[in-house]
């Protein structure tokens, strides 16, 4: 025989399970009783689902001003959001524009407002929400067509905090060395995929364009946490998220908490950043 | 260039169906904040009839309690501040990182704690007012 | 006429764009990244399993080199396979210097573990998120560097002299269509261009790879005259979700998850699929008989089977396979504790791809390719798991070095047409295949056009004038060529391949070709156009598919992942040898080159792949 | 390497004073509630009444400490509130003057408020 390559992967880490997966959990076992309900509502019913869409575009006659478009789209099981935009794009107007690549919610391009959340759109089934399903760009951005936004304003917050690692003294030829609870702790703020999804929903995000932002400083904690940098680095970490638009202007709204598709603790990663500075200023008193 | 479509401020308050706990925890939060300086100002300026004399103290004092809206203001006043309090109270668990998990559940708590406190109180601010 | 100019252009910012870039950044060139996605966004960043490296006591480079080559089928290149895995612990310490929050050992040491297909558990790993890692904290070190990137940039063509022996062709760059402004621009590169575009699974209907990984770069290599290196060699996935195509590892398997067909069998057993390893039998191995039963009738909704573990009890699965319940459920709406998840075999990952040498050259002076649009060939046949991401890094490191002039010495895999070793002829084609008439603008420039400047504007010109017609001009919409082409490849070309099926596939590709003349975007908006975008996309897969099966049609055995119905024995008195394909200016032809078995240290023999 | 520049960091520090005074406020606005609505009702509050409570130093200085710190908790707060709005440039230093005047107004009337309420000086 050619190919008997026992190809065993155990993609699992074992790790203890965060209270936020916990909280995801028991959520997620409530829904799948709603999901019953849905399905057999369903099987009775029409098997379309309608969907609203967000429609602007700045050069073509007719999408100048902004409109909702409506499409029937077939349902299937196990459909997502962003299947129905695609069936929609692909089967009625092929002009119809959002981003979305991997599908598989790691991409990060497919943050969408569905019905009054900012929530993944592949990542998002249909029989989880009210039908019909509103679709609209991410609130709080600008629309550069349908359902993308200009993503600049986001970049530049992520790359104000210095999003990269910086230490001075490394091993030659082997690796730092870092204990499991360190990498415990800064687990769940390496997950972000950059979606920008709670800095759509943070109101003082909206109200001071200079905030840096819940997935900003979410980063900076990613790194300010992270005992390979040393001492000295968390002191200058410290010093950006502590700048006049940092961790101070977060009124605690736990927004960007209930929306990031990666369940990152946001809001307690910036209280803890917030004591962590305080403690470090009150050293030098 | 394209240029693009900002929707503007409609944004942000437009979508109050939507918000959640928290979010709701810092609106009231807010509003309370802003009522309870406002008021410290007025209550220090009524307050400050104690500096013409003792008797003009009084009179204004007394003279505003007999007013029954001014009771129902007071009960008012000590529903925001309970809130506020209360609130204020687990917002300082939150910057502490205590209990965080249970944010939501400490703000609808907070909520009925002061309902209570507040009917609670109607009797004793009530008192003698009719 | 927009011309950005720097030393070194890299197409694409997956984990080998990156890590190209900063290896040029590393020798000092200019050097700046030109994307159609953001670099976050990039495939790479669904990888979960894990990266291959020889890190610890008791391994070596020899190993991880011995388990490649024998994975492979014995159809990898030795020195490309002995350099991944000399390279790869470098690689991958230097990740972690740059942060990469590699999972843990007691001792603060990174994690590694078992991986089918390999001597020694040396596939290091960052949860189970390894890809998502590797892409942040290679962007971040771009971010650092300050690299340029013009993201959201998609590249349509190279800038190519059209010399007629694509080994005297040169690239100066290549052509840019900003999707949010709709302005087409030329990168002219002074040192070399190297391409990092990624899979290609978008050519079948349902692929673990994102919507994006069209195999822009090794089509626009092809068009070049690069040739293109064992493309018939395609890796399923057994376990697929089919809405989405995600991934379902081999984990729920591993922990006694059952495959069950329509009728409630266990099919691997009871019809005699792997009598002794039952579910746990090799990756292709459980395709071919999930797609038997499909087809025989005894699938579910004619698609797909059932992975079932809800026997390994509710508790048993959240303490181990968390992610899974997670996945079923985003993506499929199905909970795995309650119910059954379908599953289907997948396309996940393309081994061949555009022929290179170990420093990631191509036959066309200044043109790079490394990851997984390039072939080097490290995979051969078969990749084993966890053999991409250390591809990509060292790799992408060193066409990066390269290109930015650093010295590597003489390349000892042989690129271009002058490494045949025989012709293919005699392929009983149903139809001819490649271009349908004139191939104009393939190649950028007249041969006497020398100055390199010219060459870049000579392509934006003709790509102006392409995109302008398809906006302008009234027709078929790509969506539905895109899906008739898909699906003819599912159905022929994948894990099932018969001689028939795959001249059926043949012609259905030349329809999508003739169809494709009178393409048409009928969105007419020079703002985020993705309508435009995806119609160039979809010539790229006609070529692709056509290149995937004509080196089906030709190769006539069973290897890796390759598998014919008429030929089903590994056959390495004719085979040991590459398929090749170059575009030949719109007429394909098929030449094959030897493989080299030859290492540093030892002659790799092949020997019967049993494990 | 950045240094640690300065010692005294004002956005951080007034955070911390804005959950300190807030803390001290829990406990002596309850207090205050109670002692002049539940235990002495509002209505019964003479001039007299007022004299001997202030006239004892301990409720004296409390009183006076919680006029300073609801002031700065509510003059900050608001504050805070406006810069969150996106209130800036120079907007924003004439807000945060005027609000440093008003608490300062409203500190020193009180301050005399509570002398006179003594009836010492
Ligand atoms: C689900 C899944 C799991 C996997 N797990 C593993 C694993 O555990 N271990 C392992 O070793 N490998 C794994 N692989 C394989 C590995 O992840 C991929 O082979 C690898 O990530 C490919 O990287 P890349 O840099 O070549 O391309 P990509 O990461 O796909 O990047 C391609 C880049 O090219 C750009 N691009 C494409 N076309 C154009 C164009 N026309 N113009 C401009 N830019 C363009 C894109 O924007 C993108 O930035 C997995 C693959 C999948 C799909
Ligand atoms: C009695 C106990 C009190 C507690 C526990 C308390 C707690 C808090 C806290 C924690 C904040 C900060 C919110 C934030 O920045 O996220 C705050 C804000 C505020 N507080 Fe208080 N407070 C109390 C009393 C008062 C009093 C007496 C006043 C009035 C003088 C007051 C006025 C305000 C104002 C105006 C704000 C700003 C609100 C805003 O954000 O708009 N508070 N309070
Ligand atoms: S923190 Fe969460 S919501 Fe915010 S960008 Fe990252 S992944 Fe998205
Ligand atoms: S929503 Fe905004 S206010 Fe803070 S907790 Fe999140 S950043
Ligand atoms: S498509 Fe990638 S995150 Fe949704």
């Amino acid at each position: 025989m050619s190919t008997q390559v026992q190809e065993r992967e155990s993609e699992t880490e074992t790790e203890e399970t965060s209270e936020h997966q916990e909280r995801r959990l028991s959520e997620k076992r409530e829904r799948a009783g709603m999901r019953e309900r849905a399905e057999t509502d369903l099987s009775e019913t029409d098997e379309t689902v309608r969907i609203k869409v967000f429609r602007y575009d700045p050069e073509v006659e007719g999408k100048k001003d902004p409109r909702f478009d409506t499409f029937e789209v077939p349902f299937t099981k196990g459909m997502t959001v962003l299947d129905s935009l695609i069936y929609a794009r692909d089967h009625f107007d092929s002009s119809l524009t959002f981003r979305h690549s991997c599908r598989q919610a790691i991409c990060g391009s497919d943050a969408l407002f569905v019905n009054g959340a900012q929530r993944l759109g592949c990542k998002t089934q249909m029989v989880d929400l009210e039908w019909p399903v509103r679709i609209e760009p991410l609130p709080h951005a600008e629309v550069v067509k349908d359902l993308v936004v200009d993503m600049e304003h986001f970049y530049e917050q992520m790359e104000a905090v210095e999003p990269y690692f910086q230490t001075n003294d490394l091993p030659e030829g082997e690796e730092q060395r870092q204990t499991r609870e360190n990498r415990e702790k800064v687990k769940m703020s390496t997950r972000c995929i950059w979606c920008s999804a709670c800095m759509s929903s943070c109101n003082i995000a909206a109200g001071d364009n200079e905030y840096l932002g819940p997935a900003a400083i979410n980063k900076a904690y990613r790194f300010a946490m992270d005992e390979r940098e040393g001492e000295e680095m968390k002191e200058h970490r410290l010093n950006i998220i502590e700048q006049e638009h940092g961790v101070w202007r977060c009124q605690t709204q736990f927004s960007c908490t209930e929306v990031c598709p990666k369940d990152i603790p946001l809001t307690e990663h910036i209280q803890e950043l917030k004591r962590e500075a305080v403690k470090s200023n009150l050293k030098f008193w | 260039m394209s240029q693009s479509y900002d929707r503007g401020l409609i944004e942000d308050f437009g979508r109050w169906q939507e918000f959640s706990a928290g979010m709701w925890a810092w609106i009231f939060h807010k509003f309370t904040g802003w009522v309870l300086i406002g008021y410290l100002f007025t209550h220090v300026a009524v307050l400050s009839t104690a500096t013409v004399d003792g008797a003009t103290y009084t009179q204004t004092l007394q003279g505003l309690e007999s007013l029954l809206l001014v009771r129902f203001l007071e009960v008012g006043l000590l529903a925001v501040a309970a809130f506020h309090i209360l609130n204020g109270v687990r917002l300082l668990f939150v910057d502490l990182g205590v209990g965080i998990e249970s944010q939501d559940k400490a703000f609808y708590a907070a909520l009925i704690a002061t309902a209570a406190i507040t009917v609670a109180s109607i009797p004793t601010f009530l008192v003698g007012a009719f | 006429m927009t011309i950005h100019e720097h030393d070194v252009i890299v197409v694409g910012a997956g984990g080998a764009g990156l890590r190209a870039a900063i290896a040029a950044d590393e020798e000092g060139a200019d050097v700046a990244m030109v994307t159609k996605l953001h670099p976050v966004r990039s495939h790479t960043g669904a990888a979960e399993g894990g990266i291959n490296a020889a890190l610890r006591d008791g391994d070596d480079w020899e190993l991880h080199a011995y388990d490649t080559m024998k994975g492979s089928d014995y159809l990898g290149d030795a020195p490309a396979i002995e350099t991944l895995a000399q390279d790869a612990p470098e690689e991958v310490i230097q990740l972690e210097h740059w942060g990469m929050p590699f999972s843990r050992e007691d001792d603060g040491r990174v994690s590694q573990r078992p991986f089918g297909g390999l001597s020694f558990p040396r596939t290091t790993y960052a949860g189970a998120e390894t890809g998502h890692h590797l892409l942040h904290t290679m962007y971040e070190q771009v971010v650092k560097r300050g690299i340029q990137v013009y993201d959201e940039f998609y590249v349509s063509q190279l800038a190519v002299t059209d010399h007629d022996d694509p080994e005297d062709r040169e690239c100066h760059g290549c052509v840019a269509y900003d999707i949010k402004s709709g302005d087409v621009a030329g990168f002219r590169a002074r040192n070399g261009v190297i391409l990092a575009t990624g899979g290609d699974g978008q050519v079948f209907d349902h692929t673990t790879n994102a919507v994006a990984n069209t195999g822009d770069g090794p089509a626009m290599a092809y068009r070049a005259g690069v040739p293109v290196e064992d493309m018939e060699f395609v890796q399923f996935h057994p376990t697929t979700l089919p809405s989405t195509g995600v991934l379902i590892s081999e984990g729920v398997r591993g922990e006694g998850g059952i495959l069950y067909n329509g009728e409630g069998e266990r099919f691997m057993f009871e019809h005699g699929y792997a009598n002794n390893a039952g579910e746990l039998a090799s990756r292709d191995v459980v395709s071919r008989a999930e797609l038997t039963e499909v087809n025989e009738g005894r699938g579910i909704n004619d698609e797909y089977v059932y992975l079932d573990m809800r026997h390994l009890g509710e508790e048993r699965i959240y303490d181990r396979l968390e992610n899974i319940i997670h996945l079923a459920e985003d993506f499929e709406g199905v909970n795995p504790v309650e119910e059954p998840m379908p599953v289907k075999p997948g396309q996940h990952y393309h081994m061949g791809g555009i022929e290179t040498s170990e420093h990631g050259e191509t036959c066309v002076n200044g043109l790079y390719a490394a990851g997984e649009c390039a072939c080097a060939s490290v995979h051969g046949s078969n990749r084993l798991g966890g053999n991409a991401l250390p591809e990509l890094i060292v790799f992408g490191a060193r066409a990066g070095h390269h290109a930015a002039g650093r010295d590597l010495g003489e390349a000892e895999v042989p690129i271009g047409p002058s490494a045949e070793s025989e012709p293919e002829e005699g392929l009983d084609t149903p139809v001819e295949p490649g271009a349908l008439d004139s191939t104009d603008g393939d190649v950028a420039a007249d041969g006497a056009m020398v100055e390199p400047t010219e060459v870049v504007e000579h392509a934006v010109e003709h790509e102006r004038t392409r995109i302008e017609e398809m906006l302008e001009g009234d027709g078929t919409n790509h969506a539905e060529i895109r899906e008739d082409l898909q699906t003819a490849m599912t159905e022929n070309v994948n894990v099932f391949r018969e001689k028939e099926g795959l001249k059926k596939a043949l012609e259905v590709i030349r329809e999508c070709r003739e169809r494709y003349q009178d393409v048409a975007v009928s969105d007419p908006s020079r703002t985020f156009n993705t309508d435009l975008i995806h119609t160039i996309e979809t010539r790229n897969l006609i070529d692709i598919a056509e290149t995937i099966t004509l080196g089906a049609l030709a190769r006539d055995e069973f290897r890796g992942a390759h598998w014919r119905r008429e030929h089903q024995e590994r056959k390495d008195e004719g085979w040991l040898k590459h398929t090749m394909i170059s575009w030949n200016d719109g007429t394909p032809k098929l030449y094959y080159k030897p493989v080299v078995l030859e290492g540093e240290n030892k002659e790799y023999e092949p020997k019967v792949r049993s494990y | 390497m950045a240094e640690h520049y300065s010692s005294f960091e004002p956005k951080g520090t007034r955070w911390l004073l804005q959950r300190i005074t807030a803390a001290f406020l829990v406990v002596v606005l309850a207090y205050h509630f109670l002692l002049l609505h539940f235990v002495n009702h509002a209505a019964d509050i003479t001039f007299a009444g007022t004299q001997v409570r202030m006239s004892q130093v301990g409720y004296f200085s409390t009183m006076v400490l919680f006029l300073v710190t609801a002031a700065f908790h509510g003059v900050n707060g608001v504050y805070n509130a406006l810069v969150n709005q996106g209130l800036d440039g120079t907007q924003k230093t004439v807000v945060k003057w005027s609000l440093v005047a008003a608490g300062t107004l409203l500190v020193v009337q009180g301050t005399r408020v509570a002398s006179a309420m003594t009836g010492l000086f």
